[in-house]
């Protein structure tokens, strides 16, 4: 390491393109999310990760990213002015990890790890949607995602990654976010999804995803996502992103074998939206396990993650919550799992950090006996506590104020038009065919009585108009 | 034989049909179509521009049935219809003067 | 620096993946226009931006490139022969910026610098197409994309870029393409708008979105790869990258924010056309900015756009222009405000290129007074006067020749079907469900009744006949 | 080159970058295909490419890897034990291409290299779906998939890049996969139709896309992902990558404009599909070249491979093959037209690695005779005749075995239906409008009458009914 | 009663329905069909293959109304969506027996 | 005047337009719908949750006639749709007061 602070070229690349692969991360799951719902809430389901990445990205430049990663103030949070967003942090020496004997730090700049872990705040919250679909006011959902991020996510961070009581304490490991992104996004959901109750006629009506090739589509592109949030994890280019990043691929296809074998014995025919639940399930699960185990225990870790998960996906029936998305039999359980793994399989010999670093010790079957078992399961508890207790007050202080739980009408018309005063699609047997939309076209759009004018043949009538005062607008 | 035709909330379709089944009724046929009427629509906005839909989804059910269980038909359709709702729908009911079934040609009653 | 050439790993490899996202930016600008047209015009709208591809790829190789970034010949234009794409450059010393004293330039080979300059040029003339949904003949506009690319945009980007009038001379700023990008097609936008016309039954008929969750994934593939834009644009990897990468997020984020909360005041309802939109007028309005500007100017900046763009929409509506998808709203607009922004913020704390490099001053709130956001404003002028004129020129003279607007009828019945011979979709409520789509196995699809044989019950019906001499064909 | 055993991290980012724009690519072909397809059997054929990342991923990491690229046993296929899926590796001295002399090779960690030839294993094997779409057995695909990538892929590989009798001994060039990918692919693909025979009704019946945005999505995101592909094989960062990645980009661009020329020409309209089309086309046939010609030569091999391609596509009419999708008009002809271009325009002069390290020749217009021309037809040849045997004899015994041929009232019933229990939409001219779509909440989603309850006002009928046991599950 | 149904291209819709509102009818019932007649359809190409789209989207427009209004509701249904270019459609009258609004219960005119 | 209405297998359509043409038939009307009956249905999951889907698709055509070729046409119509599998669908006729062809104001056979 040279003494002067220099940017290392190869590990800043490295971090810029995972930040821009994790931020396509949130799209996808809006599309993932949008897909396995129904067709009058879609644009209910997206604009809740769309407002996240606007919201939850504000609130970590301007003081989340410091309650997260500012200088440790008693094991809980950071100093929430060491980077507040008024500041600006450009210098020379503003690089990542940069201390009195390594002035380079990882030689990354500050802005650029900044924006990295930013993208973990917003997809964790994002994730929590899931399991409110078609019911949620969305000015409470913006409320919930604000409250939850400052008392959760942000702090939460912090115990894990920051310096906190999780990592530099309990020495629990957590490579890219089993604990701190998926096992509190869960947990929280679970929440959420009791407080708000089930959606009218859940389940006795079915509610079946109205557009699946959307599903795949999404899953898809949180796959490739994936790869910036655990192999860009490691910060740095070394072996560990490799072996991270092929641990990635190896338990997600695994996951999706796992996934369809247990549908092709359970309901006789795997489907689709099996696989790409069985994709997320597996990148759930690898996330904290992904540089810290070997590729065998990566294969074993997604086929073992896909079967459960695609077992614990009933269990909202059996006991009667309405987890829309399944938010939690994917990501709380999946995240358990891939968690405890590590107690399980975690070696030094693929990872010196373990050890050295983190001062965590290896899994049960690599001779480390049962204390990292522990101590995973226990920060894993400490998430979960904390996570559902908060996220349970947050959402039952906005009901009983501004009110969370949408009108039954509106519930029942969708929520798209009631809280969006938009609808998804407009295409008809005829879209696009001579005449196109005949609906579209033949104002089934409606039209104000007052502005319709008699269609002449050269003109089609018109199905809408756009209001004089709006248009003034 | 008579063809009774409703145009009800989509909603009511499966009260209607459990209705229809638990009178005996072997089969109908239902479409999309919407309605216009004294029930209200609703309005969209896209990029500041609003606009009113007032065609509504509704859901047409027919029944081809023996004139004898016509009134029994309307019936048990108004009933389990109903929401007592502006927009519940309307039932009508036309002469049929013959009918046959596609794959043994039987004719009248026992095309049903 | 190394005394011989060498490349540069970290900044090429940067550049390569930063290429390779703008590209994709075409694409994502297809389903972007595509979801928010009429279906009837879904397919051509998409066309506009594919063979926008093909055929300005091309170009660039061929001219384009030498145009804009040969060596400066009068201000106006580069060497049209100095890459001229009959050539090859593929020596050790083809490295851009390679100069006697600099044998390394920017470390990286001159295609991929060329490839990266490529993308730009493509997109700048796709975003344009926005305007003229549903009835611009298809031959028009290739003819109408390869007249404005060869006399707007690459002059355009050798004035801002390339040693020309506006960067060179006005010592104007514009990091990644305000001007050279988003005021440029914007203004060609707007006559290209007015000399088509517009749509058969604008305003009075409404035409909605009909694949909302296409804008929306869309404008997540646009978001994803405008970091490639912004960022990549600062060509090297160094904290600027950095910085306009965050700032490229943050006022992303908070254009969406600004966006929806206006239509939440103005209609009453926030929308994910809203916040898509609102994430591109951010995109557009820090391409300018990103790498000139502090943190919290970007964040201001895109409340400020995502505002005023939502504003600035429904001046169609007020003066009567069909800027069909608002290119003018969204791209003009945005590249104003992004441009005339660096006139109040910009500093060389956060960017020493700006004084040093481009001889550009700090912006009026950092005491740089006036000087430069005259500059800025000259700068846009300019660019809009000589896109819109040449525009306009253009496109009066295709329609008086072969004819730009499509015939009535046609255009009633959809451009899909006249120009392109397609229809988007063959769904139907029972698309894949027992029997599949009804009538597209019903034979809805038509047959030529020569062809049509009596079907038998295991074989279904022909839908429709590839015609033998077709087929022979 | 350092004597210590060191990670060239700019190669490392570059390969990693690649391998997840690879994987990318095949959901991108998902999309591609499924929307090329009827709607009744998009999710099949999705299910198709997302089964095989799953499968091929597991095998490659088990054995596949080895038998590629494990030291040559016989010029057929490497040591299958060399890289077996139970070790690890992760030492210091695991870099690829490492030898005594040279002891960091490329500087990439061997898990790096590992991933990105696994996205090509992947795929090649999806690739081959496309040929029998709506007709084949889920059960026998898998198996079909697992036997074709072990007997045919893998060797194939060894033979291409591994050191077997294709690269290393007949001296072809292949740079990213013309022969071992399309031209295997392609030839199975042509076999696996064969044997499993028509669609019900073609080429009667009209069988025409279902979702063309889906089509243009899945291409785009193929000519993203692609860049890697091509680009990602040069292995490290130097000039030749650089020209590999301009060569596909204009290929590609050209391959657009060759395509709908010909569709103008032919059928007097150009279309998207066939846009999308001849940029497939454009990528197949530049991915042998890419790193090996000038672009001069690319943009002609674009304009050629896109022309002839479309023309291709009609002979599965003339010779009554039902190639469902065309993956023989489109990469068999298109990956042989690129092979046989190196004998024609190959050139040492812009990659000098053709001489001297592979011992290729120069191509005929550069004075290399017909010796060059001569060698990639031998190497098309001999991938062609062993492809289409295996794959036929595998084929042929599925079907005589556990049955591949779907039975036909399933097969008009529709597949998805069939083989997944799903269909793809529910969607309808009402969805998302008040009331949702009418028919799913209506309940034509069907009821078990059993489970039916009278429906209240307040609480919408029951569409469907999670079965209780299965709920149980 | 009377059931007055037309069949009509999709972009007269509005105007029919503004002429019926003109007439005071209180409510419609529309549906999306496709119709095959003198008009002739398009041709589409995909990939190569020709295919001629017979079939053209059309609006089935159904009125319930008392026998005395059916002359006028049929001319001013057919004034409106008249354009004079071949496939502008069909309309029939057939009678109704008896006709119930499903919220009241309501029977003949009294339902409309 | 009268009008056949036939409820059919999505299959068939071509079938029996090919049928009516023979005939001389000079337009039809058809639509989708979804017919419940004896045909019994198929089953979806999704994450573990089954569907059953008891309504099938099926075409309605719609023809108007002279009385005198009613028979001709409904033999038509039933055995180009035949398949002889359950769930061959309904043909039935009903009577047509009056026609009127918007484009011509032309009524009765001249409407057809
Ligand atoms: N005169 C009519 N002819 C045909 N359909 C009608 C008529 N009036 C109403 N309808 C149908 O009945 C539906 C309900 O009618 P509406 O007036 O809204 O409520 P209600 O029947 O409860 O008074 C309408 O949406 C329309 O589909
Ligand atoms: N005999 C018929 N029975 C039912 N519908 C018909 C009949 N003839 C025509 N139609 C409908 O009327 C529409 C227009 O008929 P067409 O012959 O194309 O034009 P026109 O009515 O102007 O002569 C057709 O598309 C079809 O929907
Ligand atoms: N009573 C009825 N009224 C209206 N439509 C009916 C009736 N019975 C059957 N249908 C229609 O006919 C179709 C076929 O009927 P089904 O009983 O399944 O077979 P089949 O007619 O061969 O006995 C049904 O899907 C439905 O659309």
């Amino acid at each position: 390491m040279p003494e002067a602070p220099t940017i290392d070229s190869g590990n800043t690349v490295w971090l810029l393109v995972s930040t821009a692969l994790v931020l396509l991360m949130t799209p996808g799951l809006a599309l993932f999310y949008g897909g396995l719902n129904r067709a009058k809430g879609v644009l209910n389901m997206m604009m809740m990760s769309f407002s996240a990445i606007g919201l939850i990205s504000v609130l970590w430049w301007f003081y989340g990213f410091s309650v997260a990663f500012g200088s440790d103030v008693n094991g809980l949070w950071g100093d929430p002015g060491a980077y507040l967003g008024t500041k600006t942090f450009l210098a020379e020496t503003d690089l990542w990890g940069a201390t009195a004997e390594n002035p380079s730090g990882i030689g990354v700049p500050l802005y650029v790890f900044m924006a990295f872990q930013m993208m973990f705040a917003v997809i964790t919250v994002a994730l929590i949607s899931g399991a409110v679909s078609d019911r949620a006011k969305f000015a409470g959902w913006l409320l919930f995602a604000f409250g939850w991020a400052t008392l959760v996510y942000f702090p939460v961070a912090h115990w894990v990654w920051g310096g906190g009581i999780i990592g530099a304490d309990l020495h629990a490991l957590d490579f890219a976010g089993g604990t701190a992104v998926h096992i509190n996004a869960g947990a929280a959901a679970l929440a959420l999804a009791l407080v708000l109750g089930k959606r009218l006629g859940w389940p006795r009506e079915g509610m079946k995803p109205h557009n699946i090739p959307l599903v795949a589509l999404g899953a898809g592109l949180l796959w490739f996502g994936w790869f910036g949030f655990n192999a860009g994890s490691e910060l740095t280019v070394d072996s560990v992103a490799g072996l991270a990043f092929i641990n990635t691929q190896l338990a997600t296809a695994a996951a999706v074998l796992g996934w369809i074998v247990v549908e092709w014995i359970k309901d006789r025919r795997p489907t689709l939206v099996g696989a790409s639940s069985g994709a997320v399930a597996g990148l759930v699960a690898i996330t904290p396990a992904c540089g810290f185990v070997a590729p065998w225990a990566a294969v074993l870790l997604g086929l073992v993650a896909g079967a459960v998960c695609a077992l614990a996906i009933s269990l909202k029936y059996r006991l009667g919550y309405d987890d829309s998305l399944d938010v939690v039999g994917v990501h709380f359980v999946g995240g358990w799992i891939g968690s405890l793994w590590l107690g399980l399989f975690a070696t030094n010999s693929v990872n010196g950090a373990i050890g050295d670093v983190i001062g965590a010790s290896d899994g049960l079957f690599y001779g480390g006996g049962l204390t990292q078992l522990g101590r995973q399961a226990l920060a894993g508890l400490i998430v979960t506590v904390w996570s559902f207790a908060v996220a349970w007050v947050l959402a039952f202080g906005i009901e009983k104020t501004i009110g969370f739980r949408l009108r039954a009408e509106e519930e029942v018309g969708g929520i798209d038009i009631a809280e969006h005063a938009e609808s998804g699609y407009d295409l008809s047997p005829a879209a696009g065919s001579a005449g196109g939309s005949a609906f579209a076209m033949a104002g089934l759009a409606g039209t104000k009585p007052a502005a319709a004018p008699a269609a002449a043949p050269a003109e089609p009538a018109a199905p809408a108009e756009p209001v004089d005062e709006k248009v003034a607008g | 034989m008579k063809l009774v035709t409703a145009v009800i909330k989509p909603y009511q379709l499966d009260a209607v049909k459990e209705a229809l089944h638990a009178l005996g009724v072997a089969g109908l046929t239902v479409s999309e179509v919407q309605g216009y009427g004294r029930q209200k629509g609703h309005t969209e906005v896209y990029r500041g521009a609003e606009y009113t839909v007032e065609f509504l989804p509704k859901i047409r059910v027919e029944v081809l049935t023996d004139e004898l269980d016509v009134d029994k038909i309307v019936d048990a359709v108004v009933g389990a219809a109903r929401t007592g709702k502006i927009g519940d729908g309307k039932v009508w009911v036309t002469a049929v003067e013959e009918v046959v079934r596609v794959r043994t040609g039987e004719r009248g009653l026992d095309a049903l």
